[in-house]
């Protein structure tokens, strides 16, 4: 940073930047404080702390069967979004003109839609297709909500390969598939890592797909919804909680990738 | 170089995917809308209607949500720009290279929290037995609790802290690519920091704005959890009316879908206005 | 010699744009062939069609006496030294020149040796384990060259390899260059713009302009005898007079210029008298005088003077508002600047008479 | 290199397992879907069911039947619902989407562990079968803070449209249109409108009317009564209506609370176990039917979990008497339930469903 904007850095926005943090954060942070209240009765004041909450949340199946039907949702939906995502961008990458605007918008779709008509229409396609609600509904409309996502990161990236590193692959002999596997795909590395973690959090937090999509088997976001409108208790702070942690934990890890991805280069 | 076969490989797999599962639904939800009832009850025929779109416009009722869904989107959407506009200014130019990355980070840890829980988290802490009034309470400032939960200030607290992102992303995103020596340049040529600012910093980030505009402007109009939980009776929003069409037994389906025609019709347009507005003045300069 | 590779009526056409227009070019093995021409000319769409990164829209290329015009570049045995040199930046350097070795599914034993050995070729011990990005500019260029010649091409390309680089050490890398491609006994297509360098390295200069070949030869023979007027401006420097020929008579013509007739020598294209033409001498030809010589004269003032070093260059004009050029040596004789007229003058086998 | 292959690996690893899920899933094809409100199949009972059978119980919680019916009518094509809960009322509702089978008494030995006056009802039957098992009885009435809410107040629906209380009154817009309709002293079960379709509409006019035009008093509409029960002990209301379920919860001291039938009557309804038309798993569910009914104690398993008054018989024995002071109606509190007809609810329903749309429009 040059001293240009040096001014920028002054203690006005500075504190803008902390206020608007703390403005983010405060309710969670009161949330997993709730968490660790010994009442029954969400709310203040705290009387006591307590571990209880935590134990509960941990030894309920239907929310360790919620947490095991959202990981796999979104691992599974991650991984195809990822495949389809990157393969529409190279796709997309060799067509012009009109064809490649028109492409451009339907593949946009998913996720210009608002939130609730994207996943109503989606709950009337899965029933004209003969899809029943449940995780394969599920994951059929969070792959469809990811793709985009994916793909819009890969065609960033992809538009700053040179043209240059596939022809020499090609050149030393390697097939386009194996120069696309070999070359392409390492390239495209950080914004793949970035288009799972991305996918992964959408699948993770989405509402309005997994609700209208639902089935028996919860996702942890519905459960919580379901809970919160048939009799909250703190153990949904512990839930909570743990989620953060985990979600929060799992950003990290992404976030030194990237970086150290970044570092090599 | 590709061959023709090859070529064709290439693009059918994505074409067939964006066509069926892209595409597929919005049409769906469109013939829906035209049909008398769906899904279809055992020995019913499909009937085409057009009451399902006049049912709309025949009751202001509707009418009423649809507009205020608009206007609050809308409104909530400048609020968001005023709002994180400063703060992706700052975290692209007024903050140190190295710094960066963990600044960032602080600002996204809340957004790796699902929605629901995010928002179960505002009624924890703006309700009447919520941290907020306990401690203004205890203050003595207040002598009973001040109700903040289901009304517009819930609301827009729900809107401001889920799609904040959205809006400071593209905005952060376009400032970090003005190069720093186009402000050395303005320097160089006698311009202040206001002038910078407003003659170098704003027209450049315009696409950014536009994108970040039409993104929130889409996620308040389609957002369903935050109304539902954080609203008020007051302010009930469109997603909620729609979304009572597909939860009441009966064939409500093809009101629910031509209602959400209309209301993609018309947060579309809108949202296509605000980037057409916002990057009108970059045509005419060129 | 046979021809390694060569090239039959080629037509390469961008949209309506026709950038290559019927070219025939033979590369004879082992030669040392450079394309020069200004940016735009066709010379690395000639170079890319080789490799196979293009086709042609009309015509044939034959590699090796096969018709390789439709077969993809991982198909074929050339490889091609890129501009930016597109190594790959995830892969070590061993890796990079392994890279084509790979793709044949040579043993891996077979492979280390041949990096190794590729490794010792272009002088670059001890960095097989390095990343492209902690490499130098000169580097970088020794191991896209390794890595282009680890398949043992039967033609090795390569694409203004040199741009990239600072003055000396592009003089340098010719040298190399030029030595390594004797030792491996391949026959290698440069491009460049740069004719200095095209000069240097190659058995076979290809002049191009405007997507058709304006002249081939040896540097020598370009330099000595180009057939046109762009050849005679593009390679060295020339002064040039417009005019119309008289007579043609034993090789020799007498062109009417302004002011005057000069006479020299014929260039190979068929001119008759009152054609238009130019007559080209070049400036170290010039010969300076303060009485009118004999035959070729042009009365001229010195406009300005320039050091060069091992030679120096005059700038005069005459009166017909001509500029021409003279190189000199400055340790032999002095020029000094001055109001008065002077009498430039040369040999008349030291013009040539070109087509205008 | 070494990372390519780990996501090489993984890729692997997940594909393989995505083509196995299916697989897996019909492994433990021994499970029946549940459809379900809070508490209505008590954990205690599950887990022992699940543990003798093997038999794995997927329980969907609702809150509504509305939703309950959609999902069914949704799901025809490839059914999942093995057992639904349906409201008693809405039974012929459900039979005319072909949503159920009939019960087939003469498998369920437990049958009899039912008081007789919900297993003798005329209501179960239609067509000489039996439709569904009743579990639990719910009734709506009025909570209040006393601290806050005079005991006349406390004891009329008017107090959810009453500008004293603004600002702290919330309901569920479905039951609000009943209870004003009770408060506007028309008949709740519309068993009078049967024949009079013009006059039940006016009726359900002018209750959503009603409801709109006081709108201003209310906080917010709630999706069922256990946010209502949340709203009561988060402090955001005085006045709501709350189902009596809930309300046993709220009556343990922890705060101030009073619940009362309102002296305009409410409606009651039986929440019963229906076996889906197209149940894929209808044996798996007569089992858990018949360890339902079988189960020595359900009754007061679903009286603690769920707060509702359950259908068996002698469910209060086994209870503290803290318990048997809340789950004892008086005979005046039973006289003020008018039970949801099954031949009226169809028409009333009907109506109500479109008012809450266009409440919650407005």
């Amino acid at each position: 940073m040059t001293r240009s904007f040096a001014w920028v850095g002054s203690w006005l926005l500075q504190a803008y930047y902390m206020l608007f943090v703390a403005f983010l954060v405060l309710p969670i942070f009161v949330m997993i404080l709730m968490s660790f209240k010994n009442s029954e009765f969400l709310g203040f004041p705290i009387k006591g702390l307590t571990l209880d909450w935590y134990g509960a949340a941990l030894a309920d199946p239907a929310i360790l069967g919620a947490v095991a039907t959202t990981a796999f949702v979104a691992a599974v939906s991650t991984l195809i979004a990822l495949v389809v995502g990157t393969w529409a961008a190279v796709a997309l990458e060799r067509l012009q003109g009109l064809a490649k605007a028109v492409a451009f918008v339907i593949l946009c779709i998913p996720l210009a839609a608002p939130g609730i008509i994207s996943a109503i229409s989606l709950r009337i396609f899965a029933f004209d297709i003969g899809l029943e609600l449940g995780v394969p509904a599920i994951i059929m409309a969070h792959t469809v909500h990811a793709v985009p996502f994916v793909s819009l990161m890969v065609l960033a990236r992809l538009s700053h390969l040179p043209k240059s590193q596939t022809e020499a692959a090609k050149d030393l002999g390697a097939s386009p598939i194996t120069a696309f596997c070999l070359i392409t795909l390492p390239f495209l590395k950080p914004s793949l890592i970035g288009a799972s973690l991305f996918g992964l959090l959408l699948s993770m937090d989405d509402f309005n797909r997994s609700f209208f999509l639902g089935g028996f088997e919860p996702t942890l976001p519905i459960l919580v919804f379901e809970r919160m409108s048939t009799g909250i208790s703190p153990q949904i702070n512990a839930i909570a909680s743990i989620v953060l942690l985990v979600t929060l934990s799992m950003g990290f890890v992404g976030e030194r990738t990237l970086r150290r991805i970044g570092a090599r280069k | 170089m590709n061959t023709q076969p090859a070529r064709i490989a290439l693009l059918a797999f994505p074409a067939f995917w964006i066509l069926l599962l892209h595409l597929g639904p919005m049409l769906a939800m469109l013939r829906i809308s035209f049909l008398e009832s769906f899904p279809p009850l055992p020995g019913s025929a499909e009937v085409a209607t057009l009451a399902n779109y006049t049912a709309f416009f025949a009751n202001d009722v509707y009418i009423v949500p649809m507009l205020r869904t608009l206007v609050f989107s809308f409104s909530a959407t400048l609020l968001l720009l005023v709002l994180t506009y400063p703060l992706a200014f700052f975290l692209a130019k007024g903050v140190r290279a190295e710094r960066k990355l963990t600044y960032l980070m602080i600002l996204f840890a809340p957004f790796w929290v699902g929605e629901i829980i995010r928002i179960f988290s505002i009624t924890v802490t703006f309700g009447n037995r919520g941290a907020v009034n306990w401690v203004l309470l205890n203050l003595g400032i207040l002598e009973r609790p001040l109700r903040m939960l289901y009304g517009y200030f819930s609301l827009s607290t729900g809107i401001i802290h889920l799609s904040a992102l959205y809006m400071l992303m593209p905005i952060y995103a376009a400032i970090e690519k003005i190069p720093d020596n186009l402000l050395e340049a303005g320097r160089d040529l006698g311009a202040g920091p206001v002038s910078r600012f407003f003659d170098i910093i704003l027209p450049l980030s315009r696409e950014g704005v536009a994108t970040g505009c039409a993104l929130v402007f889409l996620a308040n109009v389609g957002t369903y959890s935050v109304p539902a939980l954080l609203g008020g009776p007051g302010t009930s929003m469109f997603s909620e009316t729609i979304g009572t069409f597909f939860h009441t037994a009966g064939s409500q389906w093809p009101v629910g879908s031509a209602f959400s025609v209309l209301l993609l019709t018309a947060s579309l347009t809108i949202a296509a206005l605000m980037m057409l507005v916002i990057q009108r003045r970059k045509g005419r300069a060129r | 010699m046979t021809d390694i590779c060569v090239l039959r009526d080629i037509t390469a056409r961008y949209g309506d744009v026709t950038v290559i227009d019927r070219l025939n070019l033979a590369i004879p093995e082992g030669a040392f062939v450079t394309l020069l021409g200004p940016s735009g000319c066709g010379k690395s769409t000639t170079l890319r069609m080789i490799g196979g990164f293009e086709t042609p829209a009309a015509g044939q290329v034959l590699l090796a006496g096969k018709d390789v015009t439709h077969v993809a570049p991982n198909h074929r045995d050339t490889n091609l030294v890129f501009q930016d040199y597109a190594l790959f930046p995830h892969m070590t350097v061993a890796e990079n020149i392994a890279f084509g070795l790979k793709r044949k599914g040579a043993p891996r034993d077979v492979i280390r040796q041949r990096v190794d050995e590729l490794m010792q070729l272009v002088r670059l011990p001890d960095m097989a384990q390095r990343l492209p990005a902690m490499l130098s500019g000169g580097q970088r260029q020794r191991v896209a060259l390794a890595r282009a010649l680890a398949r043992d091409p039967a033609l090795l390309l390569l694409d203004e390899p040199l741009g990239a680089l600072d003055a000396k050490l592009r003089e340098e890398m010719q040298h190399e260059l030029k030595s390594l491609q004797r030792a491996t006994g391949k026959a290698f297509v440069f491009v460049t713009h740069d004719q200095e360098e095209a000069l240097t390295m190659s058995d076979v200069v290809v002049v191009m302009n405007k997507g058709r070949i304006e002249q081939q030869g040896a540097p020598v023979e370009l330099y000595r005898d180009p057939q046109s007027r762009f050849v005679a401006s593009f390679i060295g420097k020339s002064n040039f007079f417009e005019g119309r020929l008289q007579e043609a008579s034993a090789g020799i013509g007498r062109v009417e210029v302004a002011g005057g007739t000069l006479s020299a020598r014929l260039g190979s294209a068929p001119l008759k008298a009152g054609d238009a033409v130019v007559v080209a001498v070049r400036p170290e030809k010039v010969a300076l005088a303060t009485e009118r010589p004999q035959g070729n004269a042009i009365e001229a003032r010195l406009q300005s003077l320039s050091y060069k070093g091992a030679k120096s260059t005059a700038l005069f004009a005459d009166a017909f508002g001509r500029r021409i050029e003279m190189d000199f040596n400055p340790e032999e004789r002095r020029i000094e600047a001055g109001d008065s007229s002077v009498w430039l003058g040369w040999q008349d086998a030291d013009g040539i008479v070109l087509a205008a | 290199m070494i990372s390519r292959r780990s996501i090489l690996r993984t890729a692997g690893a997940a594909a393989s397992l995505s083509l196995f899920a299916p697989a897996i899933a019909r492994a433990k094809s021994q499970e029946v879907n549940i459809m379900t409100y809070a508490g209505h199949v008590p954990d205690a009972f599950k887990a022992k069911f699940e543990a003798e059978t093997g038999i794995t119980l997927n329980i969907r919680i609702v809150a509504d039947q509305g939703k309950q019916f959609n999902t069914m009518v949704t799901e025809t094509s490839s059914p999942v619902t093995d057992i639904c809960t349906v409201a008693a009322h809405r039974i012929p509702q459900f039979r005319g989407s072909d949503l159920l089978a009939p019960v087939d008494v003469s498998r369920l030995p437990g049958w009899s562990a039912l008081n007789p006056i919900y297993s003798e009802a005329d209501w179960l039957k239609a067509d000489g079968d039996v439709w569904s098992v009743p579990v639990a009885l719910g009734a709506t009435g009025l909570g209040s803070n006393p601290d806050l809410v005079s005991e006349e107040d406390g004891s009329s629906w008017g107090s959810l449209f009453n500008e004293a209380f603004a600002g702290r009154v919330s309901y569920v817009v479905l039951d609000a249109i009943s209870l004003a309709i009770a408060y506007q002293g028309n008949d709740i079960t519309f068993n009078s409108y049967i024949d009079d379709r013009a006059k039940a509409q006016d009726v359900v006019n002018q209750a959503r009317d009603f409801v709109i035009a006081n709108k201003g008093i209310l906080l917010k509409y709630t999706e069922s009564s256990t946010e209502q029960q949340q709203l009561f002990i988060n402090d955001e209301i005085d006045v709501g209506q709350i189902s009596f379920g809930e309300a046993a919860r709220l009556l343990n001291g922890e705060m101030p609370f009073r619940f009362r039938i309102p002296k305009e009557g409410t409606f009651g309804f039986v929440r019963s176990l229906g076996i889906a038309r197209h149940a894929p798993n209808a044996e798996a569910a007569y089992t858990f039917l018949d360890a339902f009914l079988s189960e020595p104690e359900i009754g007061t398993q679903i009286a603690r979990s769920s707060g509702s008054l359950p259908t068996f018989s002698g469910f209060a024995d086994p209870m503290t008497e803290a318990e048997k002071a809340i789950f004892a109606f008086s005979d005046e509190d039973l006289k003020r339930i008018h039970f949801e007809s099954p031949t009226a609810s169809g028409l009333k329903y009907e109506l109500i469903d479109v008012a809450v749309a266009e409440i919650k429009a407005s």
